[in-house]
């Protein structure tokens, strides 16, 4: 399968994220630039994490208004897989690809460590080959991590089955202990109403090579292949 | 254009001496202008001529096999085979941080990060070494908070992963925080950039942020004299950063750094544009002529004095190859970026920059450099030393319940859990981290083959304080050990040097001896000094900080797989102590924490035994025989197998030891006798271990295993891992929040 | 002329900053401090446009991207200088 | 009683965000936009003082909390509800 990887001026895990599909996963992946319009043909495309154009004034909304993101909506809308991890899925979120917004840590602290997520929905196209329920040890790293949304959205994402994974604790319950930002309802990750475009905050690509702390990453990626 | 009048007393007002005016006057053969002035004050300083160091710094070995480039250039390279290298350096950014926390340390992250992208070498990992006054000081938490948040919010951005470093409280630095920033890039060896400007008619080319007037002076006016209370009044010279910019800055560089298209590049550091093109000439033996009216400002009104002085951030100055100038354009067009033009590489040896036509400053580039002014300041030691050094254990009562020192001593806030500063730290980005913060050392793998390196930063100021030769010795060690440990071979170090006022004799007196007793351990461990930095001036209203020599150590992992971690791993593994415990409390946590008292001296050091103890730990390391190995450092033997139960990031496990020996049980509890390590082993891998023991003839004692819930040191304390874990996990945020 | 431009928090949206500065403004004592609320605030300089068509293209870059209208209100005010 | 503070930069401090602002204004062609500096809007709800009162005590929290002098400015207005 062909990625492309996105690279924004200030994107941090696009190396990484290219590294993992294809070093790690064996998939053939190019990089993406920011202001070229041309997806070059490829079949899922990964907005990565990092401070896309310094994410001043909101993260991802700068992001949101560059040549490239008006190839990736379209792509998205004619149902490509889009999967947007950390600052990725705060710009798919600026976008109007998915639902919701991104705010402040509750604690206000940048937050890096290890956590677990649960699946809540394996019919996206980047949690097919996961088990509904399944438990994932995947890290974050961001300030900006605290999913919110109105309450309408919010049970229309119930609704829909929208909501695709939320922050647990070692038993796998979403109490709000497990919750590192203060997201609404523990939820860590969305995806849309036809479930091609999934945004997390956790990062799968930085979970898939045992030496580096865990692989349960690559169950994400490998969804996607079909 | 009416330039400034020159005369003494603005020599003085500049920090000069009057002898260095004299000086200056002789050389040029008449009065500087201001500019002049402003030139010669700046590269005259301590921070940038090293004026009172220099000739010390000559002692610090610095060559060996793999060492590729020693101190001299923006940073240290080794050797680190299949074609990489290692680039790296530590430097200070003490002063900034104590005036305004949050963007001193920031732009300290920023600076040292182009230290090292500046030579082709893109940044991999970054560490920092922070202290601060007493946790109790009604400033220290405004100030921790602000510094973990710059260099987080600088280092997150930029993504470069902070992986380590070390945070140590003492009211010795109530007036005078430090704030230590490390960065260790890869370079492919045969694309290594120098900073020199050669090639007669050769484009000077500016890129990066426009110039604003921001850091006038910070090296000769903030970091090249002491706090007081006119201090406030340099508050201007505060710097913000913008890390968007450096990280594209960075991978603009990098990609310039392909091709063939430049001779030369450094940043614009600490005096600017000034010392950055004075540098440059001087490495390629050239001359500069800079062309001010071309430099790319950020508001109107900019004076040309400003304009070589600013310290504005994100700045870097390239020497590209006549003709090439579109090309190295290009290259920053495509990150919209600005390059322009701003002088060339003259033959006359001369420093020279025009304003409007006309030329402000004509200078020999010799005089801005080697023959800058050096001293050998008088250095005598402190008077009261060999009292402070005396201890008597007999007044000092033996502790009824150890299990509560134990517990006070975890919640220090010296030994408390570090997870409040680098969770707010990406470890993560770049994907090379297996052992992030949290271990001895952290490790970091090499994409390109197997190996691994590995990096810890240390310095105990207290034991410097008490001997400044043994306690700089120690911390020299102390890193090594804590990379050996962890199974890495310690090649080369950085060193940051953080003194009081050189030109009293018995901060010199303080910074010889640490000089020493780093060579010391470094001839003895064969390890080479290849970049490092002195701050000194860490003063406030006459009272310097205790010497701080900070050690940052890098080593090699041959196969990264054999990483070792602190934390104990599997019940029925037996817990071995390798090297012995003397009665040595002095200089020691225990009595600084418990007892109040900072005295005695510091533990002995045998650097004999050192080196055979991390020879041992690497190669059984190497053989797979460890399943977990950490340093016995500050708090001793009890706070050591108490790291080891409890630091592993998600558990914590029981241990059942027993201790013999007949020292009083608080010197065998929590003294801190160096050349130590407590390592777990599988009983099946006992045998081979011991054999290895046995031929390096290093002293050992099997003092329990693995297993249950408490730590439980037979006749001293039974205490429940998961509460102290927890207690130990939070005391550092608890005492930030309710100081 | 100068667009001054406000951008709050929505109501519903918590306001964890503004929170955080109201406790620390009562740990120095500032009792009368009942609540805070934290925005942005944005100096927006304009060249050659007259004040109604200024009106409107602030407006516009208001909605496009100054504010997240999911989570942000924002006003503004064009003064001359 | 309401407190309106505003933050701002000082006009030597460097302002990445406005700056940044204002290049992605220009992306979307809002050529007209000559600058943009970026502060903090602050709404500091006050309850029981009277109106010269408030005014120190609000001058205060800026002076000590609010604002970092070293490189920001603030002013801040006082409105009743
Ligand atoms: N300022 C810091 N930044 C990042 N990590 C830190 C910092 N301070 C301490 N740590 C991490 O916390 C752990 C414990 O630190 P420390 O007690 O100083 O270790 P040691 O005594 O083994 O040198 C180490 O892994 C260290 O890297
Ligand atoms: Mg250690």
């Amino acid at each position: 399968m062909k990625w492309g990887v996105v690279t924004f001026p200030g994107s941090n895990d696009d190396r990484d994220s290219v590294y993992c599909l294809e070093r790690v996963l064996g998939q053939e992946a190019i990089s993406l630039w920011h202001k070229d319009r041309d997806l070059h043909g490829v079949e899922a495309i990964v907005l990565p994490g990092g401070f896309s154009y310094g994410d001043y004034l909101r993260c991802g909304a700068v992001a949101r208004f560059s040549p490239v993101m008006s190839s990736v909506m379209a792509f998205a809308r004619a149902g490509g897989p889009v999967l947007g991890m950390c600052n990725g899925f705060q710009i798919l979120c600026e976008s109007g690809l998915l639902p919701g917004a991104l705010v402040r840590n509750r604690s206000l602290s940048f937050i890096c460590e290890w956590v677990a997520v649960r699946v809540e929905t394996t019919r996206t196209r980047f949690t097919a080959r996961c088990a509904a329920g399944e438990c994932l040890s995947l890290p974050i790293k961001h300030g900006e991590g605290c999913y919110v949304a109105d309450e309408a959205t919010l049970k229309a994402l119930q609704d829909n089955e929208q909501i695709v994974f939320r922050y647990v604790n070692q038993a796998g319950e979403a109490l709000e202990s497990a919750n590192p930002n203060g997201a609404v309802q523990n939820i860590a990750g969305v995806t849309n109403t036809s479930g091609n475009v999934v945004g997390l905050m956790p990062h799968p690509e930085h979970a898939v090579e045992a030496l580096l702390g865990g692989e349960d990453g690559r169950k994400l990626f490998r969804s996607a292949f079909g | 254009m009416a330039s400034i009048p020159v005369d003494l007393q603005l020599a003085h007002d500049h920090g000069l001496s009057t002898d260095e005016y004299e000086r200056i006057v002789r050389t040029l053969g008449r009065s500087p202008t201001f500019e002049e002035l402003g030139v010669f004050s700046v590269m005259w300083s301590e921070h940038c001529s090293y004026k009172s160091s220099r000739r010390f710094l000559r002692r610090l070995p610095t060559t060996g096999p793999a060492i590729l480039q020693g101190p001299g250039e923006n940073a240290g390279i080794v050797d680190i085979g299949d074609g990489l290298a290692a680039v790296f350096k530590i430097e200070s950014h003490n002063h900034p941080s104590f005036i305004e926390p949050y963007h001193g340390a920031a732009t300290g992250v920023g600076g040292i990060l182009r230290d090292v992208f500046t030579m082709g070498a893109r940044p991999i990992a970054s560490l920092n070494s922070l202290r601060f006054g007493a946790i109790e000081h009604p400033r220290t938490p405004h100030l921790v908070k602000g510094v973990v948040g710059g260099i987080g919010g600088y280092g997150n951005s930029v993504g470069v992963p902070t992986v380590g470093g070390e945070v140590y409280f003492n009211p010795g630095y109530n007036g005078n925080i430090l704030v230590n920033a490390f960065t260790l890039g890869i370079a492919p060896t045969d694309r290594i950039f120098r900073a020199t400007a050669a090639g007669v008619g050769n484009p000077v080319i500016y890129v990066g942020s426009r110039t604003g007037r921001d850091g006038i002076h910070g090296a000769s006016l903030l970091a090249s004299r002491e706090f007081d209370d006119k201090s406030e009044d340099l508050r201007p010279a505060v710097q913000v950063g913008d890390p968007f910019i450096e990280n594209i800055l960075i991978e603009a560089c990098l990609s310039l750094m392909q091709q063939d298209l430049i001779i030369g590049i450094q940043d614009m550091g600490a005096a600017g544009l000034t010392s950055s093109s004075v540098e440059m000439a001087d490495r390629g033996k050239a001359g500069i002529v800079l062309d001010l009216d071309t430099v790319p400002t950020r508001e109107t009104g900019i004076t040309p004095y400003e304009l070589l002085l600013s310290e504005s951030q994100e700045r870097m100055l390239i020497v590209a190859k006549e003709g090439c100038e579109e090309a190295v354009k290009d290259v920053f067009a495509t990150w919209d970026l600005q390059a322009v033009v701003i002088g060339e590489v003259t033959a006359d040896g001369l420093f020279r920059t025009t304003w409007r036509g006309e030329e402000i400053v004509r200078i020999p580039v010799s005089a801005l450099t080697s023959q800058a002014p050096a001293y050998e300041r008088p250095a005598s030691r402190p008077a009261d030393l060999t009292a402070k050094q005396q201890v008597d254990l007999s007044a000092l009562p033996l502790p009824t319940d150890y299990a509560a020192v134990l517990t006070s001593l975890l919640t220090t806030p010296n030994l408390a859990s570090k997870e409040w500063v680098y969770r707010q730290y990406d470890f993560l980005v770049g994907g090379n981290t297996v052992v992030q913060p949290g271990s001895d050392a952290a490790i970091i793998r090499l994409k390109e083959s197997n190996k691994g390196l590995g990096i810890s930063v240390d310095c105990n100021s207290r034991y410097c304080a008490l001997d400044p030769y043994r306690g700089a010795a120690i911390a020299v060690a102390e890193s090594a050990r804590n990379l050996a440990v962890s199974g890495v071979r310690p090649v080369a170090l950085s060193d940051c040097l953080n003194f009081g006022n050189p030109e009293k004799p018995e901060v010199m007196w303080q910074f010889v001896q640490a000089i020493d007793g780093m060579r010391a351990a470094c001839q003895a461990l064969e390890v080479a000094v290849v970049s490092g930095n002195v701050s000194f001036y860490n003063e406030t209203d006459g009272q310097a900080i205790p010497p701080t020599p900070t050690v940052a150590m890098v080593g090699i992992m041959d196969a990264v797989t054999h990483h070792v971690t602190q934390w104990f791993k599997h019940p029925g593994d037996l817990i071995v102590l390798l090297g012995e415990t003397h009665e040595e409390l002095g200089a020691s946590e225990y009595l600084a924490a418990l007892h109040h008292q900072e005295c005695g001296r510091p533990p002995r050091l045998d650097l004999e035994r050192e080196k055979r103890l991390q020879q041992v730990c690497l190669r059984a390391a190497q053989a797979g025989l460890f399943s977990s190995a950490h340093d016995v450092a500050e708090g001793g033997l009890a706070v050591a197998l108490a790291e080891a139960c409890i630091s592993h990031p998600r558990q914590t496990v029981g241990v059942r030891v027993t201790l013999t020996g007949d020292l009083r049980p608080d010197a065998l509890l929590f003294g801190e006798s160096q050349s130590r390590a407590i390592v777990s082993v599988r009983p099946a891998d006992w045998d081979q271990l011991k054999a290895l023991l046995h031929t390096s003839r290093l002293p050992f004692s099997v003092l329990g295993e693995v297993g249950g819930t408490d730590l439980e040191i037979a006749g001293y304390m039974k205490i429940a891992t998961a509460a102290l874990r927890q207690q130990w996990q939070t005391a550092l945020a608890q005492q930030l929040t309710h100081a | 002329m100068l667009a001054k431009v406000y951008v709050t928090p929505k109501k519903a949206i918590l306001d964890p900053q503004g929170t955080a500065i109201a406790h620390s403004l009562h740990a120095l004592d500032y009792t009368e401090v009942s609540e805070v609320r934290m925005g942005k605030y944005l100096e927006v300089r304009l060249t050659g446009l007259s004040r109604p068509h200024a009106e409107r293209r602030v407006e516009e870059m208001c909605q496009r991207l100054l504010a997240n209208l999911i989570i942000e209100d924002f006003r503004f005010e064009i003064v001359e200088e």
